[in-house]
Parts: structure tokens; sequence; C-alpha cells
């Protein structure tokens, strides 16, 4: 296994150098960009750019200089807020961001793996069909259609949960399900092809003529094996709900880094939109590499390689 | 029978290499084919025995050149094949067919029987008019024993016995002299396997057709071939007429084999005394340093461990073996 | 009493081409000690049978119709809680491919402990861990100790099929259920696997049925042997006497498909004509008819009935007749 | 159940003959219908409800788009300052917007512009993605590794920030949301490609081809491709949602195509707004994007459980 995680971290961190890389040139490609030095900017920022991003010194140093400083976790300063840093800004939005998807994760595992493991133990029948139907509605809905929907419903017509803005738990249930369902239904299809295929297995045909317990062949054949392959899915579930929270969190009014993100997107806020990407490619390329660990955890094959 | 050389094989090694490591590099080989030799006679049947991961698979498709050997030679007559770019193989692969093992992959499932039969015409180009191309596909079917309606028909619709022959109507298609047929009865049932060995022996006779036959059923490889060679881990281990080869193994290896054919027979398999050969074939990757055997043989002496018996003639027999059976 | 008797047994399948009768009203029986094969090949309803017995049939197959009668209970009117409780403990089951019978993510120990803690008179873990490790030593598996925490994967085909056979024989079961056991090995092998379980079934005295394509595997273990044809029982009778005489074409045919010892190819082979008929349109009347050199205009109107001797059964017109009962009549 | 026959019934003479060989079923003889692959994959496609209800959707969605705008009275730029926020009624099918575009033209050019999307990522997996995965599964050895090591790159970099980074670098528009799609919508499918070239190329049929001489033109056109096309169509089929999300989402976040056009994404971007008071102008756009992404879902669904060798044989 420790050669494979080598593997894994070798390939990881290649990526992470080629996202530094491309943000890096892309940056200094933007006509009327931070970097464009023909530009009529402030002083006060524009020597502040100056010295932060070495603009004096040739380009090959300036990379240098930047590599060197994101390795230190240092991601400049805002564009448009001089007095602010991106640091700063994840420090503050990136909780609320994480505390979000984290609940979004959770529902959309759970609900996933459950709904598709019962939908795969009663194939054909009507739990089956039912689920079915809706995870592949749900998958044809992105999250910025289903959060205005919910916010309407719930929110504007039967006032059952806050319209909008953060603060208490109820908040934050709305937000989370828009976010969770894309993936809920994603892992529930997932869950059900995988357990099927499991359940077909001669491991579990004979571990049902050993006269074990249906739930003992359930849990520790059947489901156990079934979701090694939805662990995979683990890394793309947690992008796919990061990116998600950018539009939820705007029509939610919640001040995470998504919101944030979205809003220097709008402002051109070039120097927040290059460490902001930074900053979430990392950390989802670490996401990726928790997945492809557990992954490793859960088969002995590559466990023992 | 004729004594004329058709195919001899020298001192062929096939090696598989094994990757591994961060970053990839070569950690071993996977030795399939370890240093083979024998020849093949003109219109003869040549059985080719042992138990999976002996090689013998890997020998046949070295001797058809879907792989690079290793190192040694093949000679096709009086040509040598070894070393042939595709483009220079090409009039041998007219000479030289394979019949594969599993009817239901050895056939594309996206083409009619017409079209699969007439792809082994079209690459040669053995016809003139399309009329010619036609007729001949026809006349490829009925020779394997089936119809002319079946030739606008796909794979899926046939059952396994008659994908069998379908594949080799397309080995035949190109007039081969020398076909390796890869255990092409293993996957069929009993009652069709006869089926198909007929049709091979029918053919045989009638085109003067030479035969390698892999194949792990031993009692059917008794039935069908002249002379029989034993493998074991990339190894010949015996090479001996095949009444004489059952009739009295010399390799221990051979014996033990023998002694395992199950047969339909209950009083004589209740009688028999059977020779059980403790654990199983070593891994190809890391063979034993002697002899091959030597780790299962149970005659084994201290120099078997030591050092790899050369196949050498015993009585008119081959046999690698540093004690041969009296 | 026999140990298991079955009556009539019918499974079919449903698929969305149309009915599959993959076992369609087949009796026999197995007493205490005794060794049944069950022979056939594919599709004519010999593993069906054995997973009708476990009542593992899948969907969309079902067992229809038919008694089970296992030491005087009817297994198919047993709910699913006490049929389990028969499984494993009373019978027993060894599966074809050994390569995917282990569960993969689970060590060779696991898998026998949590089987053996069933055995009630297996108290402490450490009692436990000593049967799984004779169970191992048993069945012929060096350093057994060692061997218990590893993984299926870190075994080769026969010592993996050697596991099955010591969770099958963990229980103490009255019967075992072995379906192609050896199929998938290597000849050598395989003959290591019968000879295990032959000594095996010596030395517990357990009733086996043993199921196989090659008649030269049962030869040498058999006591009675069945044949099946397409879903149908079409002989059954003494190893011996089957062997020395079959009576139904379609096991004579079988005999001389293979090449006998003193063979060479200047006899032709029997071969029996076309194929195994297609399951959801089978041939009406005998369903070998069409492939009988014997057929006559009876088998393919009317189903054969049963003929028996003494130690022998065979559904087939044309013994019916050399019996001479037409005559009779 | 043997006993069931009577005594008399066997006493017919004529039934203990032997059935003469004339009217013997040929042994040879094959009674199923002919079918052809494809012919086969379309009976069981259309025995699949979803499946076909998906089809018909997206034939109707490709009339609404690509024949609606020709035949609507409104430009999609028209506004109507008489007719702003109406509800949806006769003339306005999907309401107005608020300076009085008629909604339902303008959510047809918006479901152009997603099918385009779709199309282009569609073209760009089956050319590149197609390409890629089989040139690296057939060469085989140093090439493919190479090639993959590339992918396997690309593939853990976070696709959307990098696609989001371009577009603030090339600017909002069209063209750049498909080169930007562009130059990463085809991982997926040369991993998949890879892996069916990978397999198929041990498969005996193609070593059969090999061993007859049959030249790489000959072998990647009539033997490889035409098996792998199954999975790769099923694959670009349930991945172009995905790209018509991207796009929607792009112009969602003010870096899709630019005002006065408009994308479904930035429609119902610009509905949110009004959710209170004119909902239609949020739904109208929502609804067209989940009824695209539901048709294509479906289809593919439907032809997965075609294609499956599973259920062949």
């Amino acid at each position: 296994m420790g050669r494979f995680i080598v593997r894994r971290l070798a390939l990881m961190v290649i990526a992470l150098w080629v996202v530094v890389t491309v943000t890096f040139f892309l940056a200094h490609m933007i006509p009327g960009g931070p970097f464009d030095r023909e530009k009529p900017v402030p002083e006060a920022i524009k020597k502040n750019l100056e010295e932060k991003y070495h603009l004096n010194e040739p380009m090959w140093k300036q990379y240098i200089l930047y590599l060197n400083d994101i390795i230190h976790g240092d991601l400049g300063p805002s564009f448009k807020y001089p007095d602010r840093t991106v640091n700063d800004i994840i420090k503050e939005s990136f909780p609320v961001s994480a505390q979000l998807g984290f609940w979004a994760v959770l529902i959309a595992t759970f609900v996933g793996i459950s709904l598709g493991s019962i939908s795969a133990l009663h194939q054909g029948g009507l739990i089956d069909s039912f689920s079915m139907f809706f995870a592949i509605l749900f998958i044809s809905l992105p999250s910025f259609v289903i959060a205005p929907i919910f916010q309407y419903i719930f929110g504007v017509k039967l006032h059952w949960l806050p319209v909008a803005n953060w603060g208490s738990w109820e908040h934050m249930i709305l937000p989370a399900l828009s976010l969770a369902l894309g993936p809920t239904a994603v892992i529930a299809r997932l869950t059900r092809a995988s357990m099927l295929e499991v359940l077909s297995n001669d491991y579990v045909k004979a571990a049902k003529a050993r006269g074990l317990s249906g739930l003992r062949v359930l849990i520790v054949y059947a489901l156990k094996n079934a979701l090694i392959p939805v662990v995979t899915y683990l890394f793309p579930l947690i992008a796919a709900i990061f990116t998600g929270s950018f539009v939820v969190e705007k029509i939610f009014n919640i001040p995470g880094l998504g919101r944030y993100y979205v809003t220097s997107i709008y402002n051109r806020d070039y120097t927040v939109i290059l460490g902001v990407t930074v900053f979430y490619a990392a950390f989802l390329i670490l996401m990726n590499l928790l997945a492809d660990i557990t992954y490793a955890l859960l088969d002995p094959r590559i466990r023992y390689e | 029978m004729s004594k004329n050389v058709i195919l001899k094989i020298e001192n062929l090694k096939t090696w598989f290499p094994v990757t591994g490591g961060f970053p990839k590099k070569v950690v071993g080989y996977v030795k399939a084919v370890d240093g083979v030799s024998f020849e093949v006679y003109e219109g003869e049947t040549l059985g080719i025995v042992g138990e999976s991961g002996c090689g013998k698979t890997t020998l046949g498709r070295t001797i058809v050149r879907l792989y690079k050997p290793t190192d040694g030679k093949i000679w096709f007559k009086n040509e040598e094949l070894t070393h042939l770019s595709d483009k220079e193989l090409l009039p041998y692969r007219r000479k030289i067919q394979m019949v594969f093992q599993d009817p239901y992959a050895s056939l594309n499932p996206r083409m009619t029987v017409a079209e699969i039969i007439g792809e082994a015409l079209d690459i040669h180009k053995l016809y003139k008019t399309k009329e010619e191309r036609q007729e001949r596909i026809y006349q490829l079917l009925e020779t394997v024993g089936l119809v002319r309606e079946h030739a606008n028909r796909f794979p899926h619709e046939f059952s396994g016995g008659q994908r069998q022959r379908i594949g080799i109507a397309r080995a035949l298609a190109v007039q081969p002299e020398l076909i390796v047929l890869d255990e092409p009865i293993s996957a069929l049932d009993v009652s069709i396997q006869a089926q198909v060995v007929n049709v091979l022996i029918d053919l045989q006779e009638k085109y003067g057709l030479t035969y390698l036959f892999i194949a792990h059923d031993l009692s059917m490889v008794r039935y069908i071939s002249d002379r029989v060679i034993v493998m074991y881990l990339g190894n010949v281990v015996e090479e001996a007429p095949s009444r004489e080869l059952f009739r009295k193994p010399l390799h221990p290896y051979t014996e033990a084999l023998l002694s395992a054919v199950p047969i339909p027979d209950p009083k004589i398999a209740r009688q028999r005394k059977r020779i059980i050969l403790q654990g199983e074939v070593p891994s190809p990757l890391n063979p034993p340093p002697g002899c091959p055997f030597s780790t299962r043989c149970p005659y084994a002496k201290d120099i078997c461990f030591k050092e790899k018996p050369q196949l050498k003639e015993v009585g008119g027999r081959k046999v690698a073996c540093h004690f041969p059976l009296e | 009493m026999a140990l298991l008797e079955v009556r009539n047994l019918q499974t079919y399948f449903y698929t969305y081409a149309g009915v599959v009768k993959a076992v369609d009203g087949v009796s026999f029986s197995v007493d205490r000690g005794e060794v049944l094969g069950i022979v056939g090949e594919s599709g004519s309803g010999k593993s069906v049978t054995a997973m009708s017995i476990m009542r593992l049939v899948q969907q969309p197959g079902k067992t229809v119709g038919g008694e089970i009668i296992f030491d005087g209970i009817d297994l198919l009117k047993l709910s699913d809680r006490e049929m389990n409780s028969y499984r494993g403990k009373r019978i027993a089951m060894v599966f074809q491919d050994p390569m995917t019978s282990l569960n993969p993510t689970l060590t060779v120990g696991y898998h026998m402990m949590e089987l053996l803690s069933r055995d009630p008179n297996l108290k402490t873990k450490k009692q436990k861990i000593d049967r799984a490790i004779e169970l191992l030593r048993a069945v012929g598996i060096s350093e057994p100790e060692k061997r218990l925490s590893q993984y299926p994967y870190q075994f080769s085909g026969g010592m993996r099929q050697r596991v099955m056979i010591a969770l099958a024989i963990a229980l103490n079961p009255d019967l075992l259920i072995m379906d192609e056991p050896t199929t998938a090995l290597d000849v050598t092998v395989q003959a290591q696997i019968m000879e295990l379980v032959k000594e095996i079934q010596e030395r517990y005295h357990m009733a086996v049925i043993f199921i196989t394509h090659d008649l030269g595997v049962i030869a040498g273990f058999a006591d009675r042997v069945m044949v099946m044809y397409a879903g149908k029982k079409v002989e059954e009778g003494d190893v011996y006497s089957m062997f020395e005489k079959p009576l139904h074409p379609y096991t004579e045919a079988l005999l001389s498909a293979v090449p006998k010892l003193d063979m060479d190819r200047s006899q032709r082979l029997y071969a029996i004509p076309g194929s195994p008929p297609n399951m959801i349109a089978p041939p009406p009347g005998c369903r070998f008819h069409p492939r009988c050199p014997y057929a006559m205009r009876i088998c393919a109107k009317k189903m054969p009935v049963a003929v028996s001797t003494d130690d022998r059964e065979v559904y087939c017109w044309k013994v019916f007749k050399e019996m001479g009962v037409v005559e009779s009549v | 159940m043997s006993m069931d026959i009577r005594v008399e019934e066997l006493k017919d003479k004529s039934l203990w003959e032997p059935i003469p060989e004339s009217e013997k079923m040929g042994a040879e003889a094959l009674t199923a219908p002919q079918v052809t692959f494809w012919g086969d994959v379309w009976r069981r496609f259309r025995k699949n409800r979803l499946a076909v209800i998906g089809l018909v959707l997206l034939v109707i969605i490709l009339l609404f788009a690509l024949v609606g705008p020709l035949v609507s009275p409104y430009p999609y730029d028209k506004q109507d300052y008489n007719a702003i926020l109406e509800p949806p009624n006769f003339a306005h099918p999907f309401g107005t917007d608020y300076v009085g575009r008629d909604l339902f033209t303008r959510v047809m050019y918006g479901a152009r512009i997603s099918l385009a999307v779709g199309f282009l990522a569609a073209m760009v997996q089956l050319v590149i993605g197609v390409l890629y995965g089989g040139i690296s599964g057939f060469m085989g050895g140093k090439v493919d590794e190479i090639m993959m090591r590339i992918v396997d790159i690309m593939y853990a970099i976070p696709i959307l920030l990098i696609v989001i980074l371009l577009m603030v670098v090339l600017g909002p528009g069209l063209v750049n949301i498909f080169l930007a799609l562009g130059f990463f919508y085809w991982l997926g499918m040369a991993r998949i490609v890879r892996s069916q070239i990978l397999t198929l190329k041990e498969e005996e049929f193609v070593l059969a081809a090999r061993v007859l001489g049959a030249s790489t033109k000959r072998l990647l056109l009539r033997h490889l491709i035409p098996n792998a096309m199954g999975p790769v169509i099923v694959t670009v089929t349930l991945n172009i949602p995905n790209a018509i999300f991207t796009e929607a989402f792009l112009s969602y976040i003010g870096l899709g195509v630019s005002a006065p056009m408009a994308s479904l994404g930035s429609l119902a971007s610009d509905g949110v707004e009004y959710i209170r008071t004119a909902p239609w102008l949020m739904l109208f756009p929502a609804l067209t994007i989940a009824l695209i992404a539901l048709a294509f879902n479906f289809v593919g669904d439907g032809l997965r459980d075609s294609l499956d060798p599973r259920l062949r044989r």
C-alpha cells in the first residue's frame, strides 16, 4: 500500500503544480487584468501589487517567488479591497462553506447508499422503480435550479423555513438539501449498480449457502464490497458539492467562500479569483488523495500490494 | 506418413516483462516459454499437453507470431520466421493458421459469418470476382458441415459447436498447411466435442493438413495425436509417439498427469493406483533453480534441485529428467 | 427412510424472452452416507437442482412445484429463518469456481470463525481458532495458523477449494452438495481434490450429491448416478451397471463421445448431432428425440414414462418398447 | 406424473415406427429469426418505456430549439415596454421578462445554446477522446504509459475551477465556452476507450484477424472500433447533460454568453431576482434544462441496458 500512496502522492503534487502554474500564466495573460502594466491603477494598489507579485522582476523569477509564496500558504492580497488578503477571506468564509458542504456530503452518502441498497435488494420492485425514477430526475436537475425552487416552495410559499441568510440550523436545511440532492441521486444509482453486481457474486451465494444470517450477508458480504466502487465517487462528489456551493451560497446569501468567489468573478477581483482557485484546487486534490487512500484501505489486494 | 519437417522450433523463449514499483521498472520476467525445441512433420498431428500456466498457449501464439519470441528460432519449411516484419509475414499467414479456444469470443459479434470468412479471402485477395468469393464462402461452410443459409447470420445465433466450426472454416479459407489448434474443444459440451473432433480429422485427411493440437484433455490428445509433447512450466519435459507415451511415460510428471486423468469406468477408476502430486505448479515468474518439476516430484534427488535436466533421447523418445522412469 | 427425497421438483426462470423450465419435474433420493452423482451438460438443470435444494434460486428463477423432504421435513414449507438454520449446519454446499467463492475483502480466518460461532460446542475464541486450524489441516492446508490471517487472493485455486471444503464440513452437515467442484481446476489439482473429497466422505460418512459434466470424475466416486438432459431426468441407476450398460440413448451417446483408452483415430467417435435444445421452446415429447438416432414417432409426441428395474430407472420409449411392455398391451 | 398416460394411446402401431430421416429437422437448423446486433439493441431499447419517452422528448426539444425560433413571431431581443413581466398567457406562453421580451422565444434560443454545447461536448469526446484513448490502448507500452499519466494528472485537477479561470481570462462568450469545455471534456472518454481497446485487443477474434494478417487499419476499423462503440455511445449520451449543466452554470455566474443573447443558465440566473414576483422567469428556463438533461439521461440509460452484454446470448 505504501507504493500505492507514494504514487498517488506524486500525482497529487504534480497536479497541484500544474494548477498553480496554469493559474500563474493565465493570470498574466488577462488583458486589463491585475498584472497588465498598461492599465491605470490606483497608485497604492499598484505599489502593493508590484511589491507582492514582484512585477519588476523578470517573469521566471516572478514565477519562482509566486511558487514560494504558495508553498508557504500565502495567497496574496485582494485586488479590489487592498486591506484584505485572500488568506483573510478564506479564514473567515471557508468554515461556513465547509460546514454546509459537510452536511451535504453526509446527507448524500447516507441517503444515497441507503436508497441504492434498498433498491438493489428489491430489484424490479415498486421501491426500486420509484427511487430510481426520482434518482434520474434529480440527476437532471442542477443545484442552481433546485435551490431557487426550494427557496420558492418552502420559503416563499409555505414559510416553513427561512428564505435566505445564515445563522441557525434552520438556515442550513434548504441549501444543504439543494446541494445534496443531485449527488444523492448519483450515489443511489451507483450503489444500486454496484450492489447488484456484488449480490450476483459467487461469494454471496456461498455465504448464504453457509446459512449466515441475512443481515450479516447483507452488511459483511454485500454492502462492504459494494461500497468500494462508491468510494471512488467520493472525490467527484465533494468536488460537485463545493462547486455547487458557489451558486447555492449566492442564492441563499450565505457568507461562505463560494459566494465570495462568485462575487469576485462578477467584480473581476482577479487576485481573489486566483487565490481562491488555488485554494479550492489544493483542497479538492487533497480530498481526491483521501478518497484514494480510503479505497486502498477497503481493498486488501491494494492494501498489501 | 512422410518425414518432411514442416515446422522447426529451436530453443524458443517467450518471456513477458513484469513491471512494478514507482517509478515503474521491469522487476522480472514471466518465462512462459523457456527454451523449447521440437519438429513437426508434414501431415501429422502433434499434441501439446500441460496444465494451465505451462506455456502451451503462449507457445502456440508465438508460433503464429502473435507474440514476438524473446529468443530462439521458428522455421517454417526452409524459411526462418522469427524476425520477419508484419508485411514480410503475410505470405506465411496463409500457410499457418490458428483455431481458438473460446467459440464465444473468437468470432467478431458485429460481423456476419460471410464477412468473417470473407475477411480471410479479402486480406489475401483469393478471388477474382464477387461471385467467386461468395461461392468460396458457401463451399467453406459446407466443408465444415454447415449450410449456405448460414452465411448471412451473426455469430450469436449459433451454438458453441457451430461457432467452433465457423472458426475452422475461417482458418481453412486461406488454404493453410499447418493449423495451430489452441484448445479447440475444451470450452464445448461433451456431446459437442466429438462433432468438432470428427470434422478436424476429416479435414486433415482430405487436405493433408498438419495439426498442432494444444489441449489439457489427455484422452482426446491421445486419440487424435500421432506424437505428443508434454510441457511443464515453459519447458518440454517429454516427447514421444502418442501410444508409447500413454503406455509407458518416462517423465515422472507425465506419469502423474496420466494417472490423474479421470476414467469413465467405475471398475478401473476404483482399482487403479493414482499418483497424487503434492502442491501446485510454481509461478513461472520465479521457477525453481534445477528441474522445473523438482518441487513436486515424488522421486526428486539432490541433483534435481540443482541442475536443470536437458531434453535427451532415450530409445527413440525424448525426456528431460535426470532419472527417467524405467 | 432416505435422508433427502426430492419429488417432482419444478424450478422455472421467468426471463424476458419466455419461461425457461430449468428443472421440470425431477425426482430422486439420497440415503445417509450415500454418494449420488448428477451428470449433465450446460443447461441440463443440474446446478439449478442443487440451488433449489438449498432454496437459493435467484430472481427471475422460482421453485414452483414439488417437495424436498430432508430428514422428514419439507424444506419448501419452511420459513426463511428455519431454512437458514439448515444451511451450513445440516446441508452444506461447495461451488464450482473457488476463485470467486470467498469474499475477497475478508481473511480466510474470518470466514471460518464467522461460521464456527454457530457451533454451540465451541465457547471460547481459543476453541474456535483451534477448530479452524484443525479443519484447515484436515483439508490438507499446511501452516494453517499462518494461513488464517491471509486473504483469499493469497491462495491458489486448489487451496481455495480446500478452504471451501473446510467451510462446508465445519458444522458436520449430513448432506454435502458439490456443484462441479473440480471443473475449474487443473487435472493434477483435480485429482488432489477428488482424493480429499473421497477421504472426507468416508471419514465423516456424509451423504454427498456430486454434480459434474464429466462422467470420468463421477465414475470413481459415486454410488449412484443420475443423468439429466434439458431439465429432465433421463436415467438413474447404480454406477457400475450404468457405465457398463447405459440404457438411455443419451447416456449411451455421452459415453461413446469420449475416446476410450484403447481407441485410436481409425475408430470414429460417436458425435451426437445437433445442439442442446432451446430451453424456452423445448422440443415436444422426449426432449432428446431430435438428436436421438433411435427416435420413433411416439418420441416426438409423448413425454416418456419411467421404466424401472431393481437398480435402474429410465425415461425412454425405446427402452419401454424393448421391455416388451407394448406387445403385452 | 409418469402414470397419466392411458394404455390405449400406446396401441397405435405407427407410433412405434422410427421417424424417417426426411422428417427430421436438420441438425444444423437455426430456428430463430435473423437479427443484427443493432437490430437487437433497438428491439430491447423499444421495450424500455422511459428510454422511448426520452427519445420522443429529445425530438420535441430538438424541434423546439431548432425550428421554434424560425416560426416565433418575436425576436429574442425585442423589448416591449407595454408587456413587462406578463405572466404566461396566450400571446406569451412562458410570459415576458422585465423589459418585455418574450420568454418563450428566449428559452428557445437558450435551448439552442444548450444543445450546441451538448453537441460540442459529444464531438470533443468522440473525436479527441476516442482517438486519444484508442491510440493509447492500441499502441500500448511506453506510449500508453505516458499518454495515460497525462490523463491521470489532468483528471486529478478540478476541471470546473480551471474552466472558470479560463473563462475569466478568455472573457465571456459562446466560443470561449466551447474552447474551455473542449480542453477537458475528452478525459473520461479517453480512459473508457482505452480500457475497451485493451480488453478487445486480447479477444480471440482480434487475435484471429491478426493471424490472418489483417492490417492495422482493418483491425481498428472492422474489429476494435465497432466493438468499442457500445460503451462509447452510452458515455457520450450520459455526459452531454454534464456539459450542458456546466455551460448553464458558467452563464449563471456571469461567465457565459453575454446580453442580449440568453442561455438557459443566464435566464435562470436573471429569474432568481424575480422569484417572488414573477416565478415563471426562473421556472421555465430551469424546467427546460431539466427536461433536456432528463431526455438524455433516459436515452443513455436505455442504451446502456439494451447494450448490456449480460442480457444477451
